[in-house]
């Protein structure tokens, strides 16, 4: 099968995700878009794999996803802390570094 | 004047002799400055727990230091009379680029006589300090501070590199700091401290770039080879270094121009006004004149300066000294006055350094007796300083009384008590050198009799007129027999320096070099014009304050007088001359600083910030703009990637 | 459009060896699009996280449809078994009820961001259906021993270091992660020894067994209602002290009173907001409480001393 | 003693399946669903008269010969039940949640080897559904969906209790996952796959339970945890929770994740004994009676069934017999021992086969391995002898002077203790209410069985 298909579906969950981040202002579903955008980056390079015969896009799929793993962490201990200290999760609340 | 200049040629005489690398107790000199550094040490590091000791150790590292200057003069008075410069090389303090310096002491006459002074009169003013200082809480840090002085003020005489010379020039800066405001609950102490120290950093000014100089023209600093090279220098860098170092010896001396702060300094304990502004530090600025003789002997325009500096230091002293109420601030002029004696034989020439020296060493003794004198009379009135407060002490105060008037003898130059025959030499001197001179040093001497004849009849003589809670009482022995010392020395140490043994002026001559003058008169129509005018001195003084009673309350005076007891204006003249322009200058500096630079810069970041200000608003805080703005970016990327590679 | 219609053209292309591909993605692929789509426009974040979930998992078996079966399960354990797990966890931590307002804050940020997206979709899909892509080779050359083996050929020798700097971040964000969310401890824990000695130490003894739970032996089987105790008065502290505080408990009175006579059933009104089961009193075993067990303890956590027995009761 | 790394040429579909036609496969689906559904009325059963044995009850034993069909009984009258959906619920989700939570558990046994090669209708097949190089992943992968199910449920009844049973079902599944997952890694060296046919297949002559019993052990505790039993039934812990996540589920929706919780014993116990226990392969003696004539045809259903309901009695017997975890320690058990033995397993089985790799003297290692294990059990003897002593020292003096402390609301405000201060104030643990441990054994039966009464 060709490739396009794949790679279509893959820009169209990337874009979609970007719009989750664009639109949306909890942070956890921004955050959620944003693991949409990388598994739609994922699936274009399983797919770009399979296209050239070597494994090695898989590879990067598979880092992606351990390096979304610990950003995970990472970001959700973030969201948590802010939540405890502000009673929000909105992103636009965590806006105080502005000047 | 010209003539000053025209024998100052003639005195390149080979007056320096072959110093040698010390050996056996010589080799020991360093034990001078280490007694009382290591004391001051224990003092100040030790705490409260010396707290009861602490006197007796200051009095006897100063003691020891005397003794042992005591066995080093011996030593030195087996040596012939020519070979009697020892070297004592400590360390090598660093070694840069060619330039080296050398932690090392000179131990020559001119030294020696200093070590005496310092170590001699400074012990007894330990003793003296034991007693006075007995009901002060931080007697112990007091006796620290002086051996500190001590310490630093050896290291200046004993110092054989001009480096050295100034760390010890620092460190009795540091110690007459601290004693002055030693007292520094109160506001005039913490003040007068403070004035000290800055008029001494603008002397030292002109000793840090004398050194530099030196370092420049011959690449050293040490007494040898800056003397050695002297010969071979360009006579204008001479003169250059003669008025550097005049500079830096007017503000240790308390010298015209840089005279204000002595008076004040005399806020400080009395012993200190006695060990260090009467005796020792303020004579430091003689000794750097002294010393430096191999550049001013070939300076002749810088020894001018020094003559003229003298001179008018003289009549300014002795001038504010007759307006002075307060006993030690017309001992203060009365000092300034002297040390102006002593710069003006310094500035002599060859001529004239032995008996500056001699001057200095008997001036010690008397104002020293004199100023512990003021002291004891201070302890036994409750710490009153206003001679109109004063009058009729003798009988309260006998010894007092007695050893006062043997030191005002001398200071007045009354044969045959010392001060007769030091200050009788500089105006013999004087008059050799120039009539004018010599006619002012003559008048100095006139004024001097008639300002310490009215402080002797103020004080001592004259009704009482204490206030009625003060019980006049005599001071305690271990305060008297120090006084008792020092009017033995007034009393005999001018004639024991002069004759004794070829005297003064032959030990220091190696140093220092030798000339005689033709006076312009015979010497003994000299002497005896001296003493009319002396006594004349003392008849004025006695026509205004012994016959009449003394107002307890200051008449107001003649314009003189008002201008002597405001210190001649030396305080206005400094505010209107230097302090009012510096800050007009620092005003307008200021205000080009803010107005012009920090316009300009201040300008630029408002310009800036504004900019930014607008630009903030694409700031907006929020994430998601920011992503959309990324998204946008990313999108431009491949839209201009796509342009460039596609057809 | 054009790009759209070359990929129907592709895939018309397509030869029949690959209808089952074919046919699984297009199933599919829609699913992942509804996810995403989903993800954006749901309004509570769990839904959203529900959706995204099935977007993962479509794209899991996308994976193992593209040669990449090892990726395609670890995908499944990894993103949706733990990375999702993880954000429900933290949902449901701290933003339980919350559902998005949908006013937009951010003047023009809507519309700007849907052309924004709008743009970059008609770019990329139109960049890639442009392109003139090969047809792909297919891992089987590279992977010979199959895709497990292969992969982790590449993982532990071309990508070692990879590998062990991924390991290296993993670690620093666990132990990132931990050092955000901790607290420091006001107060040195108590052992669970220590409480009970003390509970015994200051307690009332008859309590020792724990605190009897509302409801037990009393006609009403609901935690608005006190402990009956054996002689027959009932116990006002087992009942939670916050519905005493929000007024929501009967009286310890009423109820005695209410006790002596074979009155009505207690008014609904009277029993609202509280975690009642739906079960009819009348069956005891439904009631969560065994005919032979003696005492089940109750609702004790709002309580400050939680009541620890060192199982000593058996 | 044949521990080899099997070459298994494990391409993307292993060898002997894909080649089933529909009917055969289809038979397969229905018979795997239909020994779970038997095996879970079974299993509840043998549970209640199991616990009823321990507490010197009888049981039920009223329904059918001897009580057995009691379970049907329940199962009928839950379907007949009124179906409740709370105002507060967020209804998809809350009729989701059950599905999510059974679906799963019927799919884990479509890779699970029932036996070897037999023949039905003339067909040879194996007794497996499918089977996948990444197998055992894939059991993790669905096991990790399944959970969905019961994190919603807490989540969607609108209601607290349940979410905090959901809440701790999540947190517990991501922490015991880790543990298994762990545990299996070392099987996974030592077969060289991770195809579930291959895993068993390595276990001729020796099952992986005794050269690996840490991981053995390791993966017997998390699997508990990983199904929400007792001891670790924290999720629906009855003392603190009501019935934890399934407390506003009523009817046909509350039997879906019942049975779902049973099935997913059975799935674990089978994963346990396919990966450790030898599979469908028969004990040592039987093994070696008549050339291993037991080891083919259908026999080997026997004796996998066996082990498992072996495991199902252990799981019986862990319940009958321990009291609850405290929530707290039920973490730390989980992050601070499983998983690092687990760890400390691994990185020694990994030496051990890369010894034998590079061509080590298997006595030679054995010697080694033998050392390592003897140094570990001495430290393990001697460091509680030491650290335990100095715990008791400490406890002991707290209990003497516990008044001596820092009170850090003193002032009204709290402030930190200085150093070497402690505190008097008792903090109440972790998320959570800490667990009654009091009334776990006192129980004769679970709330979810009392519906049968």
């Amino acid at each position: 099968m060709s490739p396009t298909p794949y790679l279509v579906l893959a820009t169209l969950l990337f874009t979609i995700g970007g719009a989750g981040v664009l639109l949306r202002r909890n942070a956890l579903v921004a955050f959620m878009s944003v693991e949409l955008m990388l598994n739609a980056a994922n699936l274009a390079f399983v797919t770009f794999a399979r296209m050239h015969g070597n494994l090695d896009g898989q590879i990067m799929a598979f880092f992606v996803m351990v390096i979304a793993a610990a950003e995970v962490v990472v970001g959700l201990a973030i969201i948590v802390m802010i939540f405890r200290t502000r009673r929000s999760a909105s992103v636009d609340d965590a806006s105080l570094l502005k000047l | 004047m010209n003539s000053i200049m025209t024998h100052g040629l003639a005195a390149q005489a080979e007056v320096h002799q072959v110093v040698r690398d010390a050996s056996g107790l010589i080799s020991s000199t360093w034990l001078l400055i280490a007694f009382p550094l290591l004391g001051a040490a224990v003092l100040l590091l030790g705490g409260r727990r010396l707290d009861k000791t602490g006197h007796l150790i200051g009095t006897a590292a100063s003691c020891l230091s005397f003794v042992m200057a005591v066995a080093l003069f011996v030593a030195m008075l087996g040596e012939s009379g020519d070979a009697r410069a020892f070297n004592v090389p400590l360390w090598e303090w660093f070694n840069a680029a060619g330039y080296q310096v050398e932690v090392g002491l000179l131990l020559d006459q001119l030294s020696m006589a200093f070590v005496l002074l310092i170590t001699g009169v400074g012990s007894l003013i330990h003793v003296y300090s034991i007693g006075y200082m007995e009901h002060d809480e931080r007697r112990r840090r007091f006796f620290g501070y002086l051996n500190l002085f001590v310490a630093a003020m050896l290291l200046l005489v004993l110092a054989s590199d001009y480096l050295i010379l100034f760390i010890g020039w620092e460190g009795v800066g540091l110690a007459s700091y601290l004693l002055i405001g030693f007292w520094q609950h109160k506001p005039s102490a913490a003040v007068a401290a403070k004035k000290a120290f800055v008029v001494n950093r603008v002397g030292d000014m002109g000793m840090v770039l004398a050194i530099a100089s030196m370092i420049v023209v011959f690449g050293s600093s040490s007494f040898e080879l800056v003397f050695a090279g002297a010969g071979d220098a360009p006579t204008s860098w001479l003169n250059a270094l003669g008025l550097l170092l005049l500079l830096a010896a007017c503000g240790k001396s308390a010298q015209f121009p840089l005279q204000s702060w002595l008076l004040d300094a005399m806020e400080g304990p009395t012993p200190v006004s006695a060990l260090i502004h009467a005796a020792t530090m303020v004579t430091a600025g003689v000794y750097l004149v002294v010393r430096s003789a191999a550049i001013y002997d070939l300076a002749p325009e810088a020894r001018t300066a020094v003559v003229l500096v003298g001179t008018i230091t003289l009549l300014m002293g002795a001038i504010i000294g007759c307006a002075k109420d307060d006993i030690k601030k017309a001992l203060a002029g009365s000092t300034m006055s002297q040390i102006g004696y002593m710069m003006l034989a310094a500035g002599l020439g060859p001529a004239g350094y032995a008996f500056a020296i001699f001057h200095l060493i008997t001036h010690g003794f008397f104002k020293a007796n004199m100023f512990l004198g003021a002291g004891s009379v201070m302890h036994g009135m409750n710490d009153e300083v206003n001679m109109r407060r004063f009058g009729g002490l003798r009988a309260a105060m006998p010894v007092t009384f007695l050893t006062f008037a043997l030191g005002y003898l001398a200071i007045i130059g009354i044969p045959p008590f010392a001060g007769y025959f030091s200050k009788d030499k500089i105006i013999e001197a004087a008059f050799a050198d120039n009539i004018l001179i010599g006619l002012c040093a003559l008048i100095g001497a006139g004024i001097t009799a008639f300002y310490m004849t009215r402080v002797m009849l103020m004080t001592f003589l004259t009704s009482k007129r204490w206030a009625e809670d003060v019980h006049p009482h005599e001071s305690p022995r271990v305060m008297t027999w120090p006084l008792i010392g020092l009017a033995a020395l007034s009393l005999v140490g001018g004639a024991a320096l002069l004759y004794v043994g070829g005297g003064i002026v032959e030990w220091l001559e190696p140093v220092t070099g030798e000339e005689h003058h033709d006076l312009p008169l015979p010497v003994a129509a000299l002497i005896a014009i001296t003493l009319v005018v002396v006594v004349a001195g003392v008849a004025v003084a006695w026509l205004l304050y012994g016959r009449r009673p003394v107002p307890v309350e200051a008449p107001a005076g003649n314009p003189l007088t008002v201008a002597a007891r405001r210190d001649l204006y030396g305080d206005a003249v400094n505010e209107a001359v230097l302090m009012r322009p510096g800050q007009y200058l620092t005003r307008s500096l200021v205000y080009v600083e803010n107005r012009g630079v920090d316009g300009a810069v201040i300008g630029a970041a408002k310009a800036v910030g504004g900019l930014s200000a607008r630009w903030r608003r694409w700031q907006t805080g929020f994430v998601r703009s920011y992503a959309l703005t990324m998204l946008t970016g990313a999108g431009l990327v491949v839209v201009a990637m796509l342009l460039v590679r596609l057809p | 459009m054009s790009p759209l219609a070359a990929v129907a053209a592709q895939v018309g292309e397509t030869t029949a060896s690959t209808a089952g591909e074919e046919v699984l993605f297009w199933i599919i692929a829609p699913l992942a699009v509804i996810g995403a789509l989903g993800l954006v426009f749901s309004r509570k974040a769990v839904h959203g996280a529900l959706f995204l979930a099935v977007t993962m998992i479509g794209l899991a078996i996308l994976y193992i449809a593209l040669e990449a079966p090892f990726l395609g399960v670890v995908q499944v354990v990894v993103y949706t078994g733990a990375i999702m797990m993880l954000f429900l966890f933290v949902i449901m931590l701290i933003g339980v009820d919350a559902s998005d307002s949908r006013v937009e804050t951010i003047r023009g940020q809507r519309g700007a961001a849907a052309l924004a997206v709008f743009g970059v979709i008609v770019l990329l899909v139109a960049v890639t259906g442009r392109a003139a892509l090969p047809d792909p080779v297919g891992t089987a050359q590279a992977a010979p021993e199959g895709n497990v083996y292969a992969i982790a050929d590449l993982i532990f020798g071309r990508y070692v270091w990879a590998f062990e700097t991924v390991a290296a971040v993993l670690i620093t964000a666990a132990v990132g992660a931990m050092a955000l969310t901790h607290r420091e401890r006001l107060a040195r824990r108590h052992s669970q020894r220590e409480q009970s000695e003390r509970r015994f130490r200051e307690g009332d003894p008859k309590d020792a067994a724990g605190m009897p739970v509302p409801g037990v032996y009393a006609r009403h089987n609901a935690v608005d209602t006190p402990a009956l105790l054996p002689d027959g008065t009932p116990a006002e502290s087992s009942v939670s002290p916050v519905l005493v505080a929000r007024g929501a408990t009967r009286l310890a009175e009423e109820f005695a009173t209410d006790v002596g006579r074979l009155g009505p059933e207690p008014k609904p009104g009277e029993a609202e907001s509280t975690a009642e089961r739906p079960t009819e009193p009348s069956d005891a075993a439904t009631s969560g409480l065994p005919d032979d067990s003696p005492a089940a303890h109750g609702t004790e956590e709002t309580d400050d001393e939680p009541e620890q027995d060192g199982g000593d009761a058996r | 003693m044949n521990v080899q790394l099997l070459d298994i040429r494990a391409v993307d579909q292993v060898e002997g399946f894909g080649n089933d036609p529909w009917w055969i496969i289809a038979i397969k689906c229905l018979a795997i669903f239909v020994i779970l559904v038997v095996l879970v009325i079974f299993s509840i059963v043998f549970e209640r008269k199991v616990v009823a044995k321990m507490q010197h009850r009888v049981g039920p034993n009223r329904t059918g010969p001897g009580g057995w069909l009691q379970s049907l009984a329940d199962g009928t009258k839950l379907m007949l039940k009124e179906d409740i959906i709370p105002k507060a619920a967020d209804r998809v989700v809350y009729v989701l949640a059950p599905i999510i939570a059974v679906i799963p558990a019927f799919l884990i046994f479509s890779v699970i080897p029932l036996g070897p090669e037999v023949s039905i209708f003339g067909q040879t097949t194996r007794l497996q559904l499918t089977d996948t190089p990444v197998a055992v992943l894939l059991v993790l992968a669905i096991a990790s969906v399944g959970v969905y199910g019961i994190m919603l449920a807490g989540w969607s009844s609108g209601s607290t209790y349940p979410l905090l049973g959901g809440l701790r079902s999540s947190a517990q599944v991501i922490s015991y996952e880790l543990a298994m997952g762990l545990s299996f890694v070392a099987v996974f060296l030592f077969a060289g796959t991770m195809s579930t046919s291959g895993i068993v297949e390595g276990q001729q002559d020796l099952w992986y339970a005794i050269i690996l019993l840490p991981s053995f052990g390791v993966y017997l505790v998390s699997m508990v945890g990983e199904t929400n039993r007792a001891p670790f039934d924290l999720p629906e812990a009855e003392g603190e929770l009501v019935a934890g996540w399934g407390t506003e589920y009523s009817s046909f929706k509350y039997a879906m994740p019942f049975m779902a919780e049973y099935m997913n014993m059975i799935n674990v116990s089978a994963l346990a004994t396919t990966l450790f226990l030898g599979g469908w392969r028969a004990p040592w003696p039987l093994s070696a009676i008549n050339d291993g004539m037991l080891n083919t045809g259908w026999w080997p259903l026997l004796w996998f069934f066996a082990k498992v309901i072996l495991l199902m009695f252990v799981f019986v017997w862990l319940r009958g017999t321990l009291p609850r975890l405290r929530y707290d320690q039920f973490m730390k058990l989980g992050w601070k021992f499983l998983i690092p033995i687990s760890l400390g397993w691994i990185v020694l089985v990994a030496g051990m086969r890369l010894a034998l790799n590079e061509g080590v003297e298997r006595q030679q290692m054995m010697l080694g391995v033998g050392a390592v294990f003897a140094i570990f059990l001495v430290i393990s003897l001697i460091a509680p002898m030491i650290t335990g002593s100095h715990r008791r020292d400490s406890e002991t003096e707290e209990a003497e002077q516990p008044e001596a402390s820092f009170d850090p609301f003193a002032g009204g405000h709290p402030v930190p203790p200085l150093p070497g201060q402690e505190s008097a104030l008792t903090v109440p643990a972790t998320v959570g209410a800490p667990a009654d441990t009091a009334d776990q054994t006192d129980e004769s039966d679970s709330p979810e069985e009392g519906t049968s009464a």
